[in-house]
């Protein structure tokens, strides 16, 4: 069985996030941001990534990382989570990272570790783990193809386009991106073209892009347990505060049991998040099990969360100028983000022998 | 004309002798529906002088209709929801000769728009604890506080207004109702934007606003009692018509469903059909309330329907998001934009989800809902109730 | 649209069965039959179907019945279902008179409105509306085969078989009947089996077998508002009267939210069950639909009032000595019968274009 | 004997010293499981003289390993789970020097079998309310009530017995704790039946058993407190167990779809992923609680691993059933039997289904848990308490 708690460095690591999420991207500013063209907080991103150095966790010293492992990664995906912020974290610290890893690549992963670069996977967002299929043709060393609704990918330096032979490194500046009007506007999508854009094979086969989805997958999870921690402190503290009748909301009973059940589910999304984070670290042959669980788990936990943090707040939660609705974007996005939980669900069917009718 | 209230004949000779000297080609809009308010012809079983002939209620539909077919215009009720279906029901039940006889004419030809200023930040579900402010100065009163969700206000030429005129008894005893006049000084109306982009909603800032004493509604005090008035013909306008199957959000997702096979899953399909079979159940429920309400047996099945629908709505734009896959991840359209109607069903699928968030708290909470149908249909114990006989200035807030 | 009401008829009608169940009845009556080797309470069952007429309503006149019509029938149905009574109104009055109807049989079918002569038709009680397999070989008029779980087998008189060229009517003396220790003792179920059984053929074909189950589905879920109607009164009552902590438990918000989400419910199984029963009575074209909805969307709601049932009276609904275990596996056993709620949500997706994936 | 606690390698020496003293194989079962008591090798973090020798709590895994490597008799925990998880650390906490001495070393041997007397036909969840009379009568008290859910009763030596002694002050403070002699006269133990068939629990009927006050655990009117360590010690051995995947009855589930693929639907096997995914979460948050308790962190975790089970053993075992269709309708037996232990995986289908609803009920319902979490986990304010200050003769019932 994996470590499923948190040990004193990853406690202290999320001290370091959350005061740092907390001074740079209180949700006001988040909420700012969302009506303004730039694609993401790349102060916040050049502060956590470059001088904290969150990217590169889960890189190797010798690759110009901090040699931990998804596990401490996953607590920043958390507070990531938690604070809703708008950087490239999951896509260009998780995904393109543990794509460029499985490939042995060693110049990218250098510049994505320090936050100097920005490189994400070009896959539809919705994307589930396993083998997506190529939308792009390569001919003579050029990709031609359009690629949808890729998350952060106005935001990238590189894309990682996933051909038929393998994946190619394409630069950000000859690829047609257009961004996408998002859902979740703290996590952008753009729609990218490639029509005869140089490219470079940094990966044979499909291994590498494999290793990408998953660890994503694995991470998200840990994402929206973030946002659901969020959202169920949100309304606690609200409930606590807001009189109705002479009396806190939260003292009526309906509701202490409603968010009763919310933090039940809530320790139950935090263990598998950690095993799933922990099956990524040590490469654990359960981790495909592992993600299956914790995605379709940790995404009907952070839509709750979002959905109940919005209903207890009444009429204000239902207001722009308030965060809850930033959770909900967020929340149901990831939910669909890297596979629904109905793709995962159909994932795991397989891998547990419990073959469809 | 005779004295006794004129059967469907009666009213159907008096529509065709209306249409003969008003023929609503060659008359003016607002001319001819003042003629029609002025015959009695509006709503007939409102009273005589009032735009009514004490006629059944249930003659208003064929009324209607006989208009319809001449090609008469109409007050355009879609526009004047809460001046229709609360401000005059509550003017009729609680205004003086003097009032009925200024307002009802306007508000029934679509003149006046009017809208209603209940809700404060700090009163939502407990209306009763609203602390706007108005003080007596002689003939007239001074009134300062914050009301919002208020629609239409910024078209508004008139708001039901519920104030505090005595803080130091307890909160259902210290309101006095109002008319306000939106185009007074001190009235400021801003858009509520909400989490959809949009404003349906407002806020409504009253500053040293005067209202005189002639705009009261009710006597001092009894403001309480005019909102329920007002609050009931609010039920009473949700969940009434009848709905074909398939309708609304489910329709939606049925149609995306047939439309675009690449999209389906066992998984999806599942859920698809045990939210179709809970909608149909919930549109019979509806219907057969529908039905009751005709026979002259009304229920309390309203709060359970609505209750119902705002999950339902939920859930299935929820499904319709989960199906599109990459494609539910896109927006339209986040500028602050001021709809005069929400329509679901003409916005992207990420408008509908999150819409839909606010069928369970407009309108009546869903947790209100249920407390209504615990204490009210099934005879359970009322909440303990901690601010019965404090005075409102002591009420925790 | 179906008139979804219920009629002055309807109501009296109502009135007298329910008297004549509490007189007949009891549950306390019913709970100790549920040990004795009766397999059914003959007495109440001559009583209600032979003096009161309930098992002949939707029997026109000439054949011996009160000509009214399912609409009728299904209020009997509910206060049955009400009663948790232990009589074959489903089996005999309703479904294998609907399927004799539908065959334009007149012989036995008036010896079942008179309450006379109990039939049931012979298919596992969990089979769905449309065709069942036939389990018997026909053979020289006479029949070979075993059908498992048939409701009501040891109370009938005459077992009606479904075979490949039509529809037998067998002497249940002529069968063996092996008592089922049921998890509905109210409704037993029994194994038949037939060793070359005389049998007269009253159907050709297999119209006559898909009346009686459809038409028996139709009727089921009036049994289950029943059912789930006792549940939610007895529920209401004893929260008003069981004090814990100073107060009635229905006072707790937790409850009272619970009941009223329940009571919603109901109203919709009242409005699906009369617009299937509306349905069956006019032979209207939207039967089938009707059917399905009000079979998955009223078993659901008849088990899970059970199940609130005895989770709100706590340790005493968890005892022998309660009624609530009567309700809970009459209702469990409900949404099993004449098809569980996936099939017959799976029937209703290629009923309304639904396919699939 | 020195009297620093002992360590690891001294209590493995202990062990094998005493082994060497009494051949398991030639000793007498109760002549040795006695002398491994004495020896202070039974509980060995209890103190010294009471089967114990103040080692660390940790240590005991080891110790009752080697003697069951050695082929030594156990003490049969499983027949005595009250006399050794809840009676034993009550009787330390609250005991008087001659009860502990009296009573625990046949506790430990099996020679006792103890059961718990607090619910009552009108306390349950609120067990402060019980209402079984003891009155003093000089150095004895006269009892008479009713109990019930008493496991074990009808085979128990003694009983942990909370009575109400003094009607006329609130009801936590009137309460008085006993130990019980379950063969005392007027003790009378019925089954009690439940709806399953079976009857695991009884009820119990106490009418003038007299008590000697040396039976008395804690002081007169500190019975509640003392309960507290009889329920603390409750919760503590609640799911604290590892468990593999697919244990229990997601197992049972898992292999009927393996093994009967005509049983097979795509409406099912949403439904079986669905509750996979969550059985396997609660299992993985039930696995890191063990590692947090196993770290010296103990979390409320616990409260949620019970509730989240008893709903997914319900919603399991209710699938099981309609996956089986017409064979889902069979029942096993319902002849009332007296089982020693519940197992789930081996009785029928339906008997899980019906057994799993005791799951929300027995050891503190859905609804308790619920609120404890959210009180004294997320913080939420009390229920309004109406009892706490009424004498408890005033309380509604």
């Amino acid at each position: 069985m994996t470590d499923l708690l948190y040990g004193e460095i990853e406690s202290d690591l999320r001290g370091g996030v959350r005061d740092l999420l907390a001074g740079k991207a209180p949700w006001t500013g988040v909420l700012a941001g969302v009506e303004k063209d730039d694609p993401f907080d790349a102060d916040l991103w050049h502060a956590l990534a470059g001088r904290f150095g969150a990217a590169g966790l889960a890189v190797p010293e010798e690759l110009g990382g901090a040699g931990a492992s998804w596990r401490e990664a996953a607590v920043v995906a958390e507070e990531i989570g938690r604070a809703v912020a708008p950087v490239p974290f999951l896509t260009s610290a998780v995904m393109a990272t543990a794509a460029l890893l499985a490939a042995g690549e060693s110049d990218l992963v250098g510049d994505l570790a320090e936050g100097e670069r920005i490189a994400v996977l070009a896959v539809p967002f919705g994307t589930p783990p396993g083998e997506p299929p190529a939308r792009v043709r390569v001919a003579g060393g050029a990709l031609t193809g359009e690629v949808p609704g890729v998350a952060d990918g106005l935001a990238a330096d590189v894309l990682l386009v996933p051909a038929a032979d393998g994946l190619y490194a394409v630069d950000a500046a000859d690829a047609g991106r257009a961004p996408v009007t998002s859902l979740d506007m703290t996590r952008r999508l753009a729609d990218t073209a490639f029509d005869g854009a140089p490219a470079r094979r940094v990966a044979d086969g499909p291994g590498a892009v494999r290793a990408g989805l998953l660890t994503g997958a694995a991470l998200l999870a840990s994402e929206q347990l973030g946002i659901a921690e969020g959202c169920l402190d949100a309304t606690v503290a609200h409930v606590k505060t807001r009189y109705q009748f002479g009396r806190p909301i939260g003292s009526y009973q309906a509701l202490k049991h409603r968010l009763a059940d919310l933090w039940t589910a809530i320790t139950q999304a935090r263990a598998v998040a950690r095993h799933a984070a922990a099956c990524a670290a040590a490469g654990d042959p359960d981790l495909e099990i592992a993600v299956a669980v914790a995605q379709a788990h940790c995404s009907a936990v952070a839509v709750k969360a979002a959905e109940e943090c919005v209903q207890m707040h009444g009429g204000i939660g239902f207001t722009w100028e308030h965060s809850a609705h930033l959770y909900l974007k967020r929340a149901k996005s990831a939910a669909i983000a890297l596979g629904t939980p109905d793709r995962h669900r159909a994932a795991l069917a397989a891998l547990v022998d419990l073959p469809p009718a | 004309m005779s004295t006794a209230p004129p059967d469907a004949d009666e009213l159907s000779r008096r529509v065709a002798a209306f249409l003969a000297e008003h023929d609503p080609a060659a008359t003016d809009r607002l001319k001819f529906l003042r003629a029609r308010f002025d015959a009695g012809l509006a709503w007939v079983h409102y009273p005589r002088g009032l735009g009514g002939c004490d006629a059944p209620r249930a003659l208003q539909r064929d009324v209607d209709r006989l208009f319809a077919k001449a090609g008469a215009p109409t007050n355009r009720p879609e526009r004047n929801g809460i001046g229709l279906g609360m401000a005059a029901p509550t003017l009729l039940a609680a205004g003086t000769d003097e009032q009925r006889a200024r307002f009802l004419r306007p508000l029934w030809t679509g003149e006046d728009i009017w809208c209603q200023l209940f809700s404060e930040p700090g009163a939502g579900s407990d209306l009763a604890a609203l602390g706007t402010r108005a003080v007596r100065d002689g003939d007239r009163w001074i009134v300062n506080g914050q009301k919002v969700w208020t629609s239409m206000a910024h078209e508004a030429r008139w708001g039901l207004l519920v104030t505090r005129t005595d803080p130091d008894v307890p909160k259902h005893r210290g309101m006095t109702y109002f008319v306000l006049d939106m185009t007074a000084p001190g009235v400021e109306v801003r858009p509520l934007r909400q989490l959809t982009g949009e404003a349906e909603f407002n806020e409504v800032f009253l500053t040293d606003v005067e209202i005189p004493d002639a705009h009261r509604l009710g006597e001092v005090g009894d403001g309480w009692r005019v909102s329920t008035h007002t609050l009931m013909n609010e039920r009473v306008s949700i969940g009434g018509a009848a709905v074909p199957r398939e309708s609304g959000m489910i329709g939606v997702v049925a149609g995306l469903w047939r439309d675009r096979p690449e999209l389906r899953t066992p998984g999806l399909h599942g859920e698809l059909m045990r939210l179709w079979v809970e909608v149909e159940a919930a549109r019979l429920a509806g219907e057969r309330l529908r039905q009751s309400l005709a026979a002259g047996r009304p229920g309390p099945e309203g709060s359970g329907t609505k209750l119902a629908f705002a999950k339902l709505n939920q859930e299935v734009s929820g499904l319709e998001l989960e199906m599109l896959g990459t494609d539910g991840l896109r927006y339209d359209d986040w500028t602050m934009r001021r709809p005069s109607e929400v329509d679901f069903t003409r916005r992207s699928p990420g408008y509908r989800y999150l819409r839909a968030k606010g069928n369970s708290i407009e309108g009546g909470t869903s947790e209100i809902l249920r407390g209504i149908i615990a204490e009210r249909v099934l005879g359970l114990p009322g909440e303990i109730r901690v601010d019965k006989d404090v005075p409102w200035k002591d009420l925790p807030k």
